[in-house]
């Protein structure tokens, strides 16, 4: 699945967008897979509740499902307007 | 209703003038218009907003589209930059249309608060001294409850 | 502050452009135009609008004034007009510039209701039926009481 | 003093301003001293709950002192906006 960055989860990450495969059956899974693979996972993913994550371009939760998701995006608490 | 996420400029003038332009049933129409504060040290150079493609639009769709379930509108329109913008420069306008004066207010301050919290746009403020991404306000989040 | 009261047409999007010009503190712009309602029958000729000169400044002035004591403002810009309109014609429109969003909605708000009941116009709405002058409406009277 | 009628007062008096010499103590009075002088007047001011005065251009009450007001204003509750 496509996975996306944005703003500081994207710097720390390093990039913007990666194609990634994975068998994690919901975000929390995919959030812990990452995390233990690099340092920066760990170091993006450390505060949950600083994050929010998007699946398929709608607000999710952690605890979803991936099953089915295309794309899924992780970023910090929005500030527009 | 009109969205538009655009990099470039818009003129706040000829967008108010033209969504003014409509059908005679509306008796109130209400504009918001968002522009670049200056920080308190008054040292902000550039204000940089990045946002998700694709997620900017549906998102402000849908949150167009419940303020039409919610009040009775003419009309609704949402304009969003991105990019690099200066102080001063406007970064975005909602407009509502509707034939009482209480639906277009609070219709755009429903808009408003939904497209704070939940439009995918994150804004970075950059100063000689550096570059802080702007943290999301509790009074924000806030916000959404009295809806 | 700029109080007008003025016969002619206003053009509301060289009025917002105006307003926005202004300083960099103000992150947020609101503004409220009212228009011509064509009525339910749909035969509207003339919506004549009959004012106390003097007293009309002094009114809007007052109320303007205290919006500035109430919220934190920038700037506030009241427009109004008087004479013979048409349906579709802009009547009035406020605009507030503030720090922050919140006070630029609640003092446009404001602005809104107590020029509705304080400030002395008197609205006719002419058919080729008749000419009848529009009563005043217990909620416009009642919306003072939240603030 | 002047005394304006603005609105359906105007109309019923039939004329937008006329200038008054009155010993009226309070805007009631002066009510009262012109209903009595003319029909027009009584119709104008049958119903004071639906009226408004203005005194000096201040919105007023009906029990208030005439001492020193230059210009009384009466009119239906205002329809701006």
């Amino acid at each position: 699945m496509d996975v996306l960055y944005f703003a500081w989860v994207r710097e720390r990450i390093g990039l913007p967008k990666e194609r990634i495969e994975t068998e994690a059956a919901t975000v929390s899974d995919l959030v812990a897979e990452l995390s233990a693979r690099e340092d920066r996972y760990a170091a993006a993913f450390a505060d949950l509740s600083a994050l929010r994550v998007a699946l398929d371009q709608e607000l999710s939760d952690f605890d979803a499902s991936l099953s089915g998701v295309r794309e899924v995006a992780f970023f910090p608490p929005m500030t527009g307007g | 209703m009109r969205i538009v996420v655009q990099e470039q400029e818009f003129d706040l003038g000829a967008e108010a003038n033209a969504f003014a332009a409509g059908d005679n049933g509306n008796g109130a129409i209400v504009t918001f218009t968002g522009v670049v504060r200056d920080l308190a040290s008054g040292n902000l150079d550039v204000m940089e907003i990045e946002h998700y493609p694709g997620m900017t639009e549906r998102a402000l769709t849908k949150i167009a589209e419940d303020a039409q379930v919610r009040w009775s509108l003419g009309d609704v329109l949402v304009i969003h930059r991105y990019g690099r913008l200066a102080p001063g420069d406007r970064i975005m306008m909602v407009a509502t249309a509707a034939p009482h004066r209480k639906d277009a207010f609070e219709a755009a301050e429903y808009l408003m608060d939904y497209l704070k919290s939940r439009a995918p746009f994150w804004k970075k403020e950059i100063t000689s001294g550096g570059a802080d991404w702007v943290a999301a306000k509790d009074e924000d989040e806030d916000a959404l409850a009295r809806w």
